[in-house]
Parts: C-alpha cells; structure tokens; sequence
C-alpha cells in the first residue's frame, strides 16, 4: 500500500497492466513522450517501449478508430482521448463503430478496448475541455461507461475496465487527480463491473453522484444535520439499480447531483428509474442538483455555475421541507 | 486487355471468369428477390466485378478485409458464403457474422469508418508479426471523408501494412466523381502522404491483379501502406431504393455497358481459346445452380426470435438488459400463443 | 390549401423560403439533381439553380461545419444530413461548433443554420439509418431540436426553424414521411417556437411522446377505455413544460413514448421533470415505452423491438392499475 | 533576408518590426500575468510573430480570419485590441467577443475545426460577391484532422476564395512534426486538391508577406483556394501548463532561439539603415506602455456577474433558461448581501 493521488494510481495500474499482458498498449496524444498532460501515462513509454506506449498524430476519429481495429485484431488498446470534450471528433469511432462490433458481427467479433478522458470542471481551462458528456455514452448500447472518484476506485477501476472484453469508457475528473491521495494497493485488484460504492450510510434521504461531485456530496452531509446516504455510482452504464434502489427504499428522499447540464443528463435517468421503482417509497420529488443549461463557462463564472455545497444543501433542505 | 499474356496459371485466368458470371448472376436475382419482397435494400456491384476479384486474388486466406457493403463479388470470391449477402438485405442478424475460417469484418455502413479499422487491423497484424496484410475497399465517395485522410496519414506515419483500395465507380449514388473532388485521380492522394498510390483499369481484371499482386507482396514485405484506385463504373442503380435515370444520361450509361468488364473478359478468353459456348454454358448453369442453393439457404434461416437482440450487446447481459430481454421474450411467446405472430406493428 | 405528405409539405416549405429569402440555400448529399434520396428537395435545383440548391461532396463534418461559416458569413443554410445516423460524423461541428457561436463569441456572431435529418424506425433500413438520437442534442445547449409528425406542422416548423436566429436541428421521422396526407396551406405560416401540440384531450391519463409514436399513440388512445390526453412535443429543446404539466395535473398519470433507447433517453428527462413539478399530482409513476437498451435492431427483427400499439396499451393499463 | 528588398514602403517594414516587438514583449508579460495568477492558460507564440505578422499584412480590412488560439501576434496587427488575448486567458467572457469593425472569429479550440468554418466564410463571401477572402490559420497538429481534409477538398470542389494558412511550427505539443506526418512539407499536401502549394520561410517577415500578397491577390481574384505552409518555430512552451524540457532538447532551443525572426529582422532592418539602438528603444518603450495599457484595460473589466451566462445562449432566452437564470441570480445576490463573494465551491 501506499499514498497515491487519482493521476498516480491511473498510472499504477497502466503499468500493472503494460506488465502483465503483452497485448495492453496505450496510445493518444502526447502520452508517450511526455507522459500525458496531466503526467497520468508519465514514465510508460520509458518502461515499455515505444510499441507499446505510442503518440499518436493529432486526429481523434483514428485514435478510436485504429484502436477498434487493433482490438479486433487481438490486442487490448487503452486509448486516451486528452480531454472529453474533443471526443465529438471520434463520436462515430465510438458509438457507431466500436459499441457495435459485437453486435454488427453478432459475435464474430468483439472490441476490448478502453478509451480514457479527463473531464469536469474547476479546474479554469479553455472552452469546451471541462465539458461532463457521460449522457451521450450511457444513452450508447454497447459502451461501458464508468468514472472513478478516489485514488482507489481508479486504479481498480481501470483494471477491470482493461479487462472487459467491450469497450469502456473511462471517465477522469480532472479536479480530482491531485486533490486527495489515499491508500492505493500495489498489487492487482479489480473492482466488480457495475457495482456502486455506499460512501456514507445514513437514513433520511439518499445522495446519488458520480466523479467531481462526490467529494462535494460528502463535504454537504458532513455539515448537515440530515442523515445522508451518500453513493457514487462509479458505472454510469449499467447503473447499479439494486444500490439506488435499496437506498431510496429505506431513506424515501433522494437527491442527484452531476456536473453536466441539466437537460437529459444522466440525473434524469437516475430520478426517472427512481420514481418508477420506487414510487410508493417517496416522500418527496427526487431533486436534481446540476449545471445549468448552458455551454459549459468560462473560468470566471465557472464557481457559480457548477454544483456546489450550496446548491447541495438547499436541494436537500427543500426534500427534507417537501 | 492485350498483349503478353500476364505470369498467372490458365486456371485462375477461367476461374475468374467463372467468379465474374457467377456473380453477375447473384447480382441480378439479389435484385430481383429484393423487387419482390424477399430481402431488403440492396446494393448491386454490377459492372465491378473484375475490379472486385482482381482486388482480392492477391491476398493471402488470412489477410484481412475491412470493405464496403458494395463489396459482395471480391468478398465471395475470397471465399464469403453466397448466403451473406442475402442475410445482409434481408436484415437477418448472421448478416454480419462472417465465417470465423475468414478475416473479413461485418459489413458497415458508415462511409469511410472502416478504413481506420483497416488501419488498427494491419497495426496489430504488424505488433503480433502476423505477416498479415489488411485491405480496405471503399468508394471514389470515401475519399471526401476525414476518416479517409486520418486512415491514410496513420498508416503512412506508423509504417503500416496497411492496402487502401479505392473502387472509383464514377459515382456516388447521385454525385459524379468531378464534384466529389477536383483531383484527375484518387491516386494521386498518395502524394499527400509520401506513400505509393496506383491508379488501374478496374474493368481489366488481368491488370487489376497483376497490379495487385505487387502491391500485396510489397506491403507485406517492406510493412509501408499503399494506395491503389480501381477504375471501374457501376452499371445499375445505387442501390435498389435509387433511381439513376435521375442523375445520369441514357448516352454514359450505355457507355459503361459497352465497357463491361465481363464482355471484355469473355472476349480476351475466348481469344486466347480458354473459353468457348459450351464451357460458359456450363458455367452460366452453376453458377445458377450456386444462387439457387444460397437462395434456398436464405429461405431455411427462417425467421429469429426477436429477444435475441440482446445477445451480442456485450459479452455478458448486465441485469437491466437481462429484464429487458425476458419481457419482450413474453411477450413475444404470449403473442405466438395467441397464434397473433410476431407482434407487428 | 391541398392534400399533402410530409416529405410533400417539407419540399413546400423549402420552396417557399427558397423564393422568399435570397440568403437561404439548400445544402447535402444528393440534394440536388437527385432530389434527396426520399425526394424532399425534388425540383429544387432546377427551380433555384446550383448556386443556391448545392450537392455536396460525401463530408458530414464539412456539411455542418461549412454551413456553420456560411450562417456567419449572413446565408442561412438548411443542411441536411442524409440519415440522422451519420450526425456523429459532424458532432463536434453540432455540439462544439454551431451550438456555441452566439456564445463563443458573447453574441458578436450567430449562426442561424437548421440541419434536417431523416430518422426512425419501421422502414427496414440498413444498420445506424434508423436510429434516435434526439437526447444528444437535447442535451446540448445552444442548439433547438424540433420534430414534427404531421404533415402540416412539418411546413410550419420548418419555416419556423429557418427563421430561428439560432441553430435548429430538424429531425424527420422517416416512417411518416409518406404514411398519410394532410391539408395543408400552400402559402405562409409558422408554428410558434417552443409550443407542444395537444393532439387529443383526455381527463386520466397523459400519453407524451413525439414524432413516429405519436400515431401509435393516437391509435392506442382511440383502442382504449381510457381517457388520454395525447401530447406531441414537437419541439425537444425546448420542451414546454407548462402544456405538459398542466396536462399531468389534470390527469394525474403519464406515460411517455418515444423509439430512442430507454436508458438516458429524453423519456427520462419528461419522467424526472413531471415527478419533480407535479409530485403530489401524481397517482402512478410515470412510466416509459421506448426501444429497448440494445442498438437498433436489423429489419428482421424491428417491429418487435420499437415501442407499438401492445406496449403502449400494456403501460396504460399498468399505470391505471398502479 | 538578403538581396533585392522587397517592394514595399519603408514605413511597412518598420512597422512590422514594431509589431513584432510589441507583441514579443506582449508575450513575455502574458506568461508572467499566468504565473502570478492573473490569467489562466495562455500559449504563447514567441518566435513565431514574423509569420503571423507577415501572413495578416496582405489581408484587406474586411476579410475574414479564422485562426487558433496562438494567432495574437497576427491578431494584434490586424487590429484586436491587445486586451482581447488577456480576457480570453482570463477566461472572461468577452474574450471570445471580437471588435464589431473586424470580421475575426472568435478563438476556438477544437483543433481544425475553424478550417470548416473558413471555407463556409469564404462560400458566403463569393454568393454574397463581397469580395472578401477568408483565411484560416491553424497549426502542423491540425493537417492530420479530418476537418483538414474535408475543408481543403470541399474549397477546391466549390473553387471558394480560401487560403488555408499552416504555421508549422515544428511541435504539436510534444508530437515533432515528424510523426505527425510522413511528408517533407505540409505544402505538397495541395496536390491532393490540384490547389497551389507553398512552402516559406515563415520566420522571414519579408518573404511571408511578399508571398502571402500574391496569393491573397491571386484568391480574391480568381476565387479559388491556396494552401500555404509557414515553416517556423515555437520557441517556448506549448502553453504554460507545459514544460518542453520533458520531450525536446536543449540544443534544438538553442538552435530555435539561434533564428529568433525577431534577431534576424532586426540585423536586416539596421544593414538597410531603417532601424538604430535609439528607434529600437523606443520602440520598445512604446512596447511597453501598449501592453501596460491593455493590462490596465483587463483589470478594469471587474468582476462579470455570473447570470450572465444565460444572455448568449440563444438570440432569445427559452423559459428554462429565464428561470434557471433568475435562481442563480437570486442564490449569488443573496451571497454578496451576506458578504460571502462569489459562490466558490
Ligand atoms: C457517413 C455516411 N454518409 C452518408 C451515407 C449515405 N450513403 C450511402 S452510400 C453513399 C454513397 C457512397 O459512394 P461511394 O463511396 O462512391 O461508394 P459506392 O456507393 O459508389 O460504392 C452515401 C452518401 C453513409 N452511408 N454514410
Ligand atoms: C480536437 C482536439 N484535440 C486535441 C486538442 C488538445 N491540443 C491543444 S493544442 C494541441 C496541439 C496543436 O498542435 P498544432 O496544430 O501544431 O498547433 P500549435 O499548438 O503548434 O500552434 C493539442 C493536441 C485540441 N485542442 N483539440
Ligand atoms: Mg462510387
Ligand atoms: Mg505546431
């Protein structure tokens, strides 16, 4: 074990995997050389080579599309995207090519790979990078979507996500790749598809989130006399239903918060499920704390804009008063 | 299509002809069998078939193919059964499941997306040292695409032995080649990318694999990409919802007709005295006899039961789809109960 | 007035702008001398000539991305996509590009451009022609997403959408384009931007849905004992929440339809935003029929994948029953 | 930069060396203000002034630049206020808003895709017979992107009044120009498009702009596109969350540093008796206060209240978005009563 930040145990367990499979290779912009702009593949093409570690010209499409081929063809391709919003570029690479290899050859072929994208907000960047799009991908058959929060989920995460055989998309909030460490395992562990994580139980109203807003979750139900039930939902698709689901049963009340924007965000479909679900278990609307529905903002406005302790409290305030 | 004779054994010269008519006569009763409500949209290569054969008969039974859904006569003639192409249009599932015994990717519809497939196919041919080369066939319309561009820059960065076959047939459904692009060839886009780029008569299926022939041996040996354009002209309809007469004059498609690849073919075999009546008789009544038998495949598939949709979404059902699956599964067995069929609309 | 089909009140409504303003041009693939492969631009190059009626080399990307330059440079563009499956080729150009002048640029430049796009199932297409993707769009600000399924609100929003100062995407269900005619006026008018359609008044349950299930929704109705409101969105984004609302006050029941798949489907934003502002209104969970979670399915098998008269009526029955 | 000088007015060439000394001291004080928090990401283009610089000068008052995000030298001469690249690195909102008087987009960030919108830019100019060029300048990283290819093909098939304008600087970040592309120049990459091809010295201001003023003549004129390359060199780092010493070596920089434009020009202006050590002071002192000024300028921007975000969505505000704004309004007004500033997280 030892005290990792979120960007170190993303790497950690590129090298894990670079070391045991010869078929793991990563590629993406600037990953090799200068190990990554956030330093996430740092010291892996030193390591591995540049066969296994290789940049890429400056194209999206072929970055997700060769690396539908090359997992067709055998190999196990963990592709970076640097930063999410430019995956619109490869959105056909994506959501018509490599969600559909197995279904296009019903079975006869299959696209293992891993396409991993920092995100989120707070972090003052130029337009578009801190763009939250998970909507796109969860509304995608095909895809594995998934987003860790801490060091560890990470790590695990993206150990199991290697080892899917269909393609996944790993999510990475940017804010929180040095905001914390926490205890990492060397060793190899995976954590199991699909599976929330519980942060914090509690009784009188549940808290569903994923990425940049968990900790922000966690900070409101620290300060707040309500008992919360917080989750991270970690895989965005599938969601982990009996986890929601069990939750809301107990506590009656629950509240989303995500960073995207509001409209048909993933928010609507945690709440939508919810009610249908668990319509007689509710003593108030499952509120939804968001963006706004606007282009994500420039650095000056972002504070105000993105979900905060605030926002968190007063929607859990308003379920509570409902 | 004269002169010296090209290095290939008599045999392959009859046997491409015996493809060609085979094919030719697949072209025609897909149409016909799509005209009458047996399969769905269907995309003829009529016209492309020594473009198509010619293309494929450098390649080794292992290469891999990544082409278009206008491919079927180079796909069949590698060795694709007859019946897949029928799958395809008639919207069955196993449409895209090839035969595992091949390396030819499911048809996909995508304009242009396949080429970078061919391009990740020849990188992880190279990584494993298969010795494979990946073809990808694509039309003069791919070339407007950016994923053409993206394929082509790759490859020639990354030293790929990577075969980017262009099958220029003059059109793109409605858009001749002159307003696709204002290049005199889709050869000379090889420039653009240091690598090697040939411009054929596609309608010569001796040139087409002569040339062919090179090129694969080239890719497989130096592992660098090339270019190749096939030109060639689409003899029908875009495909069976299109209607050419709209877009083109009387005078052009009489012009592709009189340049049938076939016609010419059977003349140069016939000169060479490889090919006489009887023996194309004989080889007009298998190849009738082939359709008739991937016909009948077509018709012993019969029908699927809807709920195996969810069966290659991903390797393992997560539960949601699971649930999904066993209600229309009910529902669909309530229905056949009924005796209601198979829950239309 | 006359009888029309959509594609027939489509073509009209082109023309008409065509004639009216001179910086409206018609742009795509086989637009021109083909007239569109399903004949919605029939007769338009020859009436208006090539400079103003272009095909357009076989680019998705370049399609949008030229009509986004060609709408700031003063034309308003009406691009069309050939099938909405091939938008991801010009996502980025959508979500990143025309989404984002106006605010890019803090209101020195627009881009009053609308995109159609034909869609939707029924018709036996090859794979990613029939597809749904309305939540991508809906889900990025910037852009107006609207979908008529009537002859008569196809002309008026259409002419509607070209006037829009802003980006319009315009989605045609396929499956209606020749389904059944409608009167239709030959000259001018407009379908207000942002108003639903109430297509049949009921009192206990609410049926919403938009394009190709709302005459299956109209047929469920007329079948059942029950007594529906039908609402046609129209307009996706935005959606009028207040014709939805006071429909479910009224009712005290919904449930929404549309052919897209389930998971993150715009269905979900109708459902979570109904529970959240009609919470005590509301007897049953909202209930969703949509395709279900897989890619759209091959022909063979569409009919029992997309949302028809059966399931629509089975959902009514299960939320009066609730 | 020796021989015949080139036809143009003294006071021009002076004035260009006063441009590119005023924005290299720009330069210098943008990545200061970022290193003491003033501003936030900033890409800085030392080294590379004399090729912005030489590249807008041929351009007509009311042409159209569609340019990247490391364009402010060539901005800056155009005539965007030197406020602008502040407030667009501060990330303020009227960063992206470009004077009424200019016909300059707005920066965007999303490699390539502007090359799109120049060619949509110069299609409305020619319908419309304005007679404006449209320009559009991008990056080598940006000539493997599809929208590259797309753009190039789509202004030579419309023979569109574009000129697509590569500042190879030698690095895509830490990609060398090498392994973006498997081509001696970016140049030859016209021939895919049968459109003129030039390759300059684009660390020569002179030879820039003489070439870029026959080939703006020869656009607008002749309504059809060019592709010009710009070979020059980034002297510094990406942007300032970059550190170039992890992929490049110290002997390239010196190297880079060695054909400083700036150094160059400067040793060809005083050979020519056009510049001495007092001008050049001055020069610079005026340098200073400009940037003094524009500095000035962003600090008295303020604070931008954060409903604004709603205003520029849509030309008209949909009813969500009325009352999504009105709630943040309310939430950051009650804030500021309370004395609690700005809503940070
Ligand atoms: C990305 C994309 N855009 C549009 C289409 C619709 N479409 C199908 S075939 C075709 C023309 C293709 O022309 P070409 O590449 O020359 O191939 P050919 O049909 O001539 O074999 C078009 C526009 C598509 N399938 N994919
Ligand atoms: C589509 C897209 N992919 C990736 C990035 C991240 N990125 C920003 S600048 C850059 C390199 C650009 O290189 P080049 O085009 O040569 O321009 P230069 O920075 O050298 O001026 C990259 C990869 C981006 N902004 N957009
Ligand atoms: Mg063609
Ligand atoms: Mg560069």
């Amino acid at each position: 074990m030892s005290q990792m930040t979120m960007v170190q145990a993303i790497n950690h367990a590129l090298r894990l995997e670079l070391g045991r499979n010869e078929r793991v290779l990563v590629l993406g912009e600037d990953v090799g050389r200068n190990g990554g702009v956030f330093r996430a593949t740092d010291g892996l093409m030193a390591a591995f080579g540049p066969d296994r570690v290789v940049d890429m010209p400056l194209a999206e499409s072929a970055i997700v599309g060769a690396a539908v081929g090359l997992a067709m063809g055998g190999m196990c391709p963990v592709a970076e995207i640097q930063f999410l919003g430019f995956i619109y570029e490869a959105m056909d690479q994506m959501a018509s090519q490599a969600a559909r290899v197995r279904f296009r050859s019903n079975g006869r072929f299959s696209a293992p790979l891993v396409v991993r994208a920092p995100f989120g907000g707070g972090v003052r960047t130029p337009e578009v990078h801190s763009d939250s799009l998970e909507a796109l991908f969860v509304h995608t058959p095909g895809l594995y979507v998934v987003m860790p929060s801490t060091p560890y989920d990470a790590k695990g995460l993206l150990l199991t996500a290697i080892r899917t055989p269909d393609p996944v998309l790993f999510l990475e909030p940017m804010a929180l790749y040095r905001s914390f460490r926490q205890e990492v395992p060397e060793g190899d562990y995976e954590i199991p598809l699909g599976a929330a994580r519980v942060v914090r139980a509690g009784t009188q109203l549940t808290l569903v989130g994923w990425g940049p807003v968990v900790p922000v979750m966690e900070e409101a139900a620290e300060r707040s006399a309500v008992s919360c039930d917080i989750i991270d939902l970690r895989w965005l698709s599938p969601i982990d239903w009996p986890c929601v689901l069990a939750s809301v049963e107990k506590t009656g009340r629950a509240v989303v918060v995500h960073e995207a924007v509001r409209t048909g965000g993933l928010g609507a479909e945690v709440a939508a499920t919810i009610q249908e679900r668990a319509f007689l278990s509710l003593e108030a609307p499952v509120m939804r704390v968001t963006g706004y529905d606007t282009p994500y903002p420039v650095p000056l406005l972002e504070d105000d804009w993105l979900p905060n302790l605030e926002r968190i409290r007063h929607a859990i305030k308003r379920t509570m008063e409902f | 299509m004269v002169g010296t004779p090209p290095n290939v054994a008599e045999d392959h010269l009859v046997d491409w002809f015996r493809w060609m008519i085979t094919m030719r006569t697949f072209d025609q009763r897909a149409w016909n069998l799509q005209r009458q409500g047996k399969i769905g949209t269907y995309a003829p290569f009529s016209g492309q078939e020594a473009a198509q054969i010619g293309c494929m008969s450098a390649l080794r039974a292992d290469d891999w193919i990544a082409s278009s859904y206008r491919e079927w006569a180079g796909l069949a003639y590698f060795g694709v059964p007859l019946v897949q192409p029928l799958l395809s249009s008639a919207g069955h599932p196993d449409g895209g499941c090839m035969p595992e015994s091949l390396n030819v990717l499911p048809i996909q519809v995508v304009i242009g997306a396949q080429l970078l497939h061919g391009v990740g196919l020849a990188w992880a041919s190279k990584l494993q040292q298969q010795g494979r080369v990946a073809m990808t066939v694509f039309g003069d319309g791919a070339t407007s695409q950016g994923d053409f561009h993206e394929a082509l820059n790759l490859a020639s960065v990354m030293k790929l032995p990577a075969i980017f076959v262009c099958q220029n047939n003059r059109w793109a459904i409605s858009l001749p080649v002159e307003r696709q692009m204002n290049v005199r060839s889709v050869a000379q886009r090889a420039l653009a990318y240091d690598i090697d780029g040939f411009r054929v008569d596609g309608n010569d299926v001796l040139a087409t694999a002569q040339v062919m022939r090179s090129v694969v041996d080239r890719v497989r040996q130096e592992q660098v990409p090339v270019l190749v354009e096939l030109v060639t002209y689409r003899l029908g309809a875009h495909t069976t919802a299109d209607d050419p007469t709209r877009y083109r004059d009387a005078g052009e498609q009489a012009a592709g007709a009189a340049a049938d690849p076939l016609v010419r073919y059977a003349a140069y075999l016939t000169a060479q005295g490889l090919l006489d009546a009887a023996a194309r008789a004989r080889m007009q009544q298998e190849a009738q006899s082939a359709v008739d038998h991937a016909v009948a495949e077509l018709e012993r598939r019969g029908r699927v039961d809807a709920w195996t949709v969810f069966d290659q979404v991903y390797a393992t059902r997560p539960a949601q789809l699971e649930e999904q699956r066993h209600e229309l599964q009910q529902r669909v067995l309530a229905h056949r109960a009924d005796g209601a069929g198979g829950g239309a609309r």
